[in-house]
């Protein structure tokens, strides 16, 4: 239990993926201009990032390494990731319209984005076992998130805000990224994680 | 052709027409009179150096809102003194004796990059002395953790020494393995700790102005008096952060609000009009999510003090407290 | 009858400079008849009067100039004998346009002797019907006199299914400055007396609560005398003083506990119904002596004035002249507000003409008067603390500023009553009373359209 | 490397196959527009635009929520790509522009008070009126300029000029002036009387040095009450814009000065 704990407060606050390992920096400055379109953002994100670890994980341990194929894992993954997100879409749509019309928008944003591939690629180095893997992505798509939910709060802000010409808009957003980034740093140290 | 204009010639606005005489230029002086106890607590204690890093501070601070302003082609805001604060308390949270080269790289940081990069006074999202001493924290970390012991030039063989906190985080640890250690309210001085009153009148190492927090005390009530702040945060932050160590156990409750930037936090950074939650309610979480990550990072972080990044994460999170606490108005339909 | 503290204590509020001493206990000074006077047709909240005279005619005191121009209007009549000189559209106090009637009080009617008869006949309240006493605060046009002039007739008729329990006199006059009602009640709290006689007929017996701030305590001494053998439920309470007591919502609230809901709910919703103390002296002259509402008391006050003074003057008095009656500008004035420092209206020019809800008129130095600036808001809070509505002006005027009026609708600017507290106490002197303002003119504006376009879609 | 290509190539099919089977038996009808928009936008999913990607914003078009042009990778083409597609570009017979009917600069009217408040004209005329002498002319506080989604209209001397060559007759700032004196009219007619006080001439010339004192000479000038190239409304003459009158001298020869022949300012962009 604790050692899930302590995977969930590294992911989210330790290494989270956006401000820490710099994984997903494009929707983080693309959809955090409402906090509503975050939310929504944050939730698809977890959707897939989880479903994403489960399938990756399976393909890596019966399909490349026992074929001795590891080292093409990278190509395999986006292939099945970008495949697997198109088809989430089109059944969410048919099976799940509440959900789709919450989360279904913000599907193709994720397509190929390197927060769910490098979740996959996280989990495929560190050999982790089924669960572990699972969890760790969806602890990760938490902290994305927690973070993306944060700094849509201050863009909000931000808006009428009045800054210099010149650092109007993403400028601006990439100063705050990298403060809040700064003001993660404090967690530092909080858990040893195993990876 | 123009035709003539009556003599009559008024001022024309909209109501009310009277006003409290309050002004940002008034609040700012109250925080820097709320601040002078502290400030000449920390010159007591650490003599000259600790006169040229808040003068580099605040000098700098001054220098670089003008230019950001001019160079902004905005009117110059250096007369709401509001750049003297963030210099003030900068400078308050430096170790004496820190190079002065590292205090203007970190003036310039806070007043350039935090505050006039949004527009100036009143958008920036984190507060900015916080922020410049988070940088200076990782950019500098060697000399931003050497501590001059309070009268060091009394001591010439060993000016500097680790401050409380680092004995604290021992203690920490100690306590998860030998749980029968004692620890209470205030408790006599463990594990090398200084006495409760050395901590509360400053006589301890630490930054300029944390280290007394009596002279704090007498500050933010000050502010309190004068209603420049609420008691909401620095109470809900003080009051997290000794429940905390009382359940948590390690170094007695006293000790961990006395000493490190706790009470200076609670008091002064915190309570940033700009960075904290407006309303009430909000206010209250505000206080308690910062006592709640500064406990967490000195229990189990790798920084000894969380105090500053504890405040900073909030920062962060305020907009998103003021959206959730939004006041509900007189009348409103349930 | 008994005199009781107020039990609740609304949360914000602020206290301004009250500056009363300047026209306090000063006698009301009745003013003569000025050579013009300016008459105004919207003189109250709704539809403006329908104006009955052209140019050249002759009116006597009394005479209906305006007629009741739909359900939410009243009637307007001359305040004096004389000769229309003009019809024309007028700057009124409020910086809207509206037709006035230009009366040349010098030119008599030709042949017919200015009569000392009384304009209406006087009834005998004890005797008369309700709808007879209805009819009567109607004919005689009077309105709310506290400042938004909502026809008395209309909300001394609750519709059908609503009771009034309370009837609440605003005799708060929480405004800087200001005395006329504080004077009213001193001099006139016979007549107030009467006034809620008949008032309490008309509207069913209702309990009665006289509310009045703890800052006028002869004001009290003189009702609580006025009013010692009055039978039934009746109260004078005396509230602390904060500004905006005078608020009808907060008053309600301080009087008897009840908080009226928001917008469309109006206090008879809750039970109660609101008069400020000089309407009501006013309904007990137009029923005992069929006096219309021609006059009303006016505070004529501030640092620029030679002579603060309670007035007596004919709705329809320009500045000029009242100023005139106060002995002059002592300096130049550097504001002219129409009504209270916190509520009141800046004027361009003393050629603007008092109407019904004039109830006061300021002369401001320079030395009294300050600047707003355009300062980026920094979140104090003050404020939110200020605010007797409990909302978020802090939000409201920083949204407002960015254009983003949907915002300031999701954070209730609709409920904002514009007291001004917020504005009073910013550190970074921000317009947001105004922005608040600005974005109701804009949501109601938005609405209109939105029924115009309905009911165009609805026609074809 | 063999099984390599082997396994990548068959995962790519099996993918393949699962969508395409996906999308045939999966397919759940919705407004086709949305197809169609999301086809003439970029296809970026740059979120710039602020929604989720091309396809939410293509829904946001279609349902009528989001303005169209806020793609700014697609640019002028795009939007009046998706403008067709959405019906939303009515066909103009006549193209119309947007006339400020006042030319009283700071210069020519007076001003009866100095304003102090947000500079807006909608709040600036509920403060006694606004500063201006003239109560139907242009107080200049910009609120016409502030709602031009082209930035076709400026301030000058305190008075708001509309640049005829950006302006796309939207309407926005006739709907926002205080004082109801912007007016759309063709954009070939070239004369205009700049005023919008109906006063009598000794009122206006109070207040304003250029303001119409309903002289009827431009009446006269153009071929008298017959050629109708004139309209009056009190003391204040207005083109009949059905009829407008060419003959440019009458211009000149207005006694007000307040007639100008095209007095659209352009801005020089």
């Amino acid at each position: 239990m604790s050692y899930y704990l302590v995977i969930l407060v590294g992911a989210v606050l330790v290494n989270n993926f956006v401000l820490s390992r710099f994984l997903g920096c494009c929707p983080f400055l693309g959809v955090s201009k409402k906090t509503e379109t975050a939310l929504g953002m944050s939730g698809a994100v977890v959707f897939v990032m989880t479903v994403a670890a489960a399938v990756t994980w399976c393909l890596d341990h019966w399909l490349l390494q026992p074929n001795g194929l590891g080292y093409i894992h990278t190509l395999a993954f986006i292939l099945v990731i970008a495949a697997l997100v198109q088809f989430i879409d089109i059944a969410m749509k048919r099976f799940a319209p509440p959900l789709h019309a919450a989360l279904g928008i913000f599907l193709p944003l994720i397509t190929t984005n390197c927060a769910v591939l490098g979740a996959a690629e996280i989990n495929c180095k560190q050999g982790t076992g089924f669960f572990e893997s699972v969890f760790f992505s969806f602890a990760a798509a938490i902290g994305f998130g927690f973070a993306l939910v944060i700094f849509s709060g201050i863009r909000e802000k931000l808006a009428y805000a009045d800054p210099p010409r010149c650092f109007r808009g993403i400028a601006l957003a990439l100063v705050t990224g990298g403060l809040l980034s700064l003001a993660f740093m404090g967690f530092s140290g909080l858990v040893k994680l195993p990876y | 052709m123009k035709p003539k204009e009556t003599a009559e010639h008024y001022i024309l606005s909209s109501s009310p027409h009277t006003h409290s005489n309050a002004s940002v230029r008034r609040i700012m002086l109250d925080v820097i009179v709320a601040l002078l106890p502290t400030t000449a607590a920390g010159v007591y204690f650490f003599g000259m150096p600790a006169v040229w890093t808040i003068a580099t501070c605040v000098a700098t601070c001054i220098v670089t809102e003008a230019l950001c302003r001019l160079a902004m082609k905005r009117e110059s805001t250096i007369g709401d003194l509001s750049a003297v604060v963030t210099g003030l308390l900068l400078a308050l949270n430096l170790p004496a004796g820190i190079p002065l080269w590292m205090a203007v790289a970190g003036s310039v940081f806070a007043i350039g990059i935090c505050k006039q990069v949004f527009g100036g006074l009143g958008m920036n999202p984190f507060n900015p002395a916080l922020a410049a001493r988070a940088f200076m924290l990782i950019s500098f970390t060697g000399p931003m953790t050497t501590w001059l012991k309070p009268f060091w030039w009394r001591t010439p063989e060993a000016m500097t020494t680790a401050t409380p906190l680092a004995s604290m985080k021992t203690l920490f640890a100690a306590e998860t393995t030998a749980s029968a250690s004692p620890h209470g309210l205030c408790s006599a001085a463990t594990g090398g700790l200084p006495a409760i009153w050395d901590m509360a009148v400053g006589n301890i190492p630490g930054c300029i102005g944390e280290v007394s927090a009596i002279a704090i005390a007498i500050g933010a009530a000050y502010l309190l008096w004068r209603k420049v702040i609420t008691w909401h945060i620095p109470a809900a932050f003080l009051m997290t952060v000794f429940v905390y160590s009382l359940v948590a156990g390690g170094a007695p409750a006293m000790a961990q609000v006395l000493t490190g930037g706790v009470m200076i936090g609670a008091c002064f950074m915190a309570t940033d009009y700009v960075t904290s939650p407006i309303t009430a309610r909000g206010k209250l979480v505000f206080g308690f999510g910062c006592g709640l990550i500064c406990m967490l990072i000195r229990q189990f972080g790798g920084y000894p003090e969380g105090c500053s990044f504890a405040i900073l994460i909030m920062n962060s999170v305020c907009p998103l407290i003021n959206r959730w606490t939004q006041p509900k108005p007189f009348g409103a339909r349930k | 009858m008994k005199t009781v503290k107020s039990s609740f204590k609304f949360r914000g509020g602020v206290h301004p400079d009250y500056n009363k001493e300047l026209a306090r206990g000063k006698a009301i000074e009745k003013m003569p008849v000025p050579a013009e006077l300016v008459v105004s047709m919207s003189q109250h909240l709704g539809a403006p009067a329908k104006c009955m005279v052209k140019p050249g005619d002759f009116v006597a005191r009394g005479q209906v100039i305006g007629e009741k121009n739909g359900f939410i209007s009243v009637c307007v009549r001359a305040p004096a004998d004389g000769k229309v000189k003009a019809i024309e559209k007028r700057l009124g106090p409020a910086g809207g346009m509206a037709d006035a009637v230009i009366l040349d009080t010098t030119a008599k009617p030709d042949g017919e002797a200015a009569t000392a008869a009384p304009i209406l006949p006087p009834l005998d309240w004890r005797a008369a019907s309700r709808e007879e006493l209805l009819k009567r605060v109607e004919d005689a046009g009077i309105c709310g006199m506290g400042g938004a002039g909502f026809p008395t007739a209309v909300k001394l008729n609750p519709p059908p299914g609503k009771r009034c329990e309370y009837l609440i006199l605003n005799g708060a006059e929480c405004e800087p400055y200001l005395c006329a009602d504080h004077q009213v009640m001193v001099e006139r709290a016979d007549r107030i007396r009467l006034g809620v006689d008949i008032m309490r007929k008309v509207l069913g017996q209702p309990a009665v609560r006289i509310a009045v701030e703890a800052n006028k305590p002869d004001a009290v001494a003189a009702l609580e005398k006025a009013f010692a053998d009055i039978e039934g439920n009746v109260e004078i309470v005396v509230l602390p003083v904060m500004y905006p007591q005078g608020s009808e919502k907060h008053q309600i609230f301080a009087t008897v506990g009840r908080v009226v809901p928001e917008p469309p709910a109006l206090p008879i919703d809750v039970g109660c119904v609101v008069e400020n103390v000089g309407t009501v002296a006013a309904i007990a002259d137009a029923v005992e002596l069929g006096e219309p509402l021609l006059s009303r008391v006016t505070t004529v006050s501030g640092d620029a004035v030679v002579e603060p003074k309670n007035i007596l003057a004919p709705c329809g008095t320009k500045y000029a002249d009242l100023v005139a009656f106060c002995g002059g500008e002592k300096v130049p004035p550097a504001k002219v507000i129409s009504g209270g420092t916190m509520m009141g209206f800046a004027v361009s020019t003393l050629e603007i003409a008092t109407t019904r809800t004039t109830s006061g008129l300021l002369l401001l130095s320079s030395k009294r008067v300050f600047q707003y600036a355009s300062g980026a808001c920094i979140n104090c809070g003050r404020c939110l603390r200020a605010c007797p509505m409990r909302l978020n002006p802090a939000f409201i005027s920083k949204v407002v500023d960015a254009n983003d009026v949907k915002a300031a609708e999701d954070a209730h600017v609709m409920d904002c009553i514009e007291c001004g507290a917020c504005s009073f106490g910013c550190p970074a002197y921000r317009t947001i009373t105004q922005s608040c303002r600005r974005a109701k003119a804009s949501i109601r504006a938005r609405i209109a359209a939105e029924k115009a376009k309905a009911a165009a879609a609805a026609g074809k | 490397m063999t099984i390599a290509v082997l396994i990548i190539a068959g995962i790519g099919l099996v993918a393949a196959a699962a969508l395409a089977v996906a999308d045939r038996y999966l397919a759940v009808k919705e407004d086709p527009r949305i197809g169609l928009v999301t086809a003439a936008l970029p296809g970026a999913n740059c979120g710039g635009c602020g929604f989720p990607g091309c396809d939410g914003y293509a829904r946001a078009l279609v349902a009528g929520t989001a303005p169209n042009g806020a793609c700014a990778a697609g640019g002028e083409a795009c939007a009046a790509a998706v403008a067709k597609i959405l019906g939303v570009a009515a066909v103009a017979t006549e193209r119309r522009v947007a006339l400020v009917k006042c030319c009283g600069t700071r210069s020519e009217a007076i001003r009866v008070g100095d304003y102090n408040g947000i500079c807006d004209c909608g709040v600036a005329a509920m403060t006694a009126g606004g500063d201006k002498g003239c109560t139907y002319g242009c107080l200049g506080y910009g609120a016409c300029a502030n709602v031009c989604p082209k930035g076709a209209i400026s301030i000058h001397d305190g008075l708001a000029k509309v640049d005829k060559r950006l302006c796309i007759g939207c309407g926005k700032c006739v709907a926002v002036c205080p004082k109801k004196l912007i007016e759309l009219v063709p954009a070939s007619a070239t004369i205009h009387v700049l005023c919008n006080n109906p006063d009598k001439g000794p009122a206006v010339r109070k207040v304003c040095g250029v303001g119409c004192m309903g002289c009827h000479l431009c009446e006269k000038n153009s071929g008298g009450k017959d050629a109708n190239h004139f309209t009056f409304n009190g003391f204040l003459a207005k083109v009949n814009y059905e009829n407008p009158p060419d003959d440019e001298q009458i211009v000149a020869k207005c006694p007000a000065k307040c007639m100008s022949v095209d007095p659209h300012f352009e801005s020089g962009h």
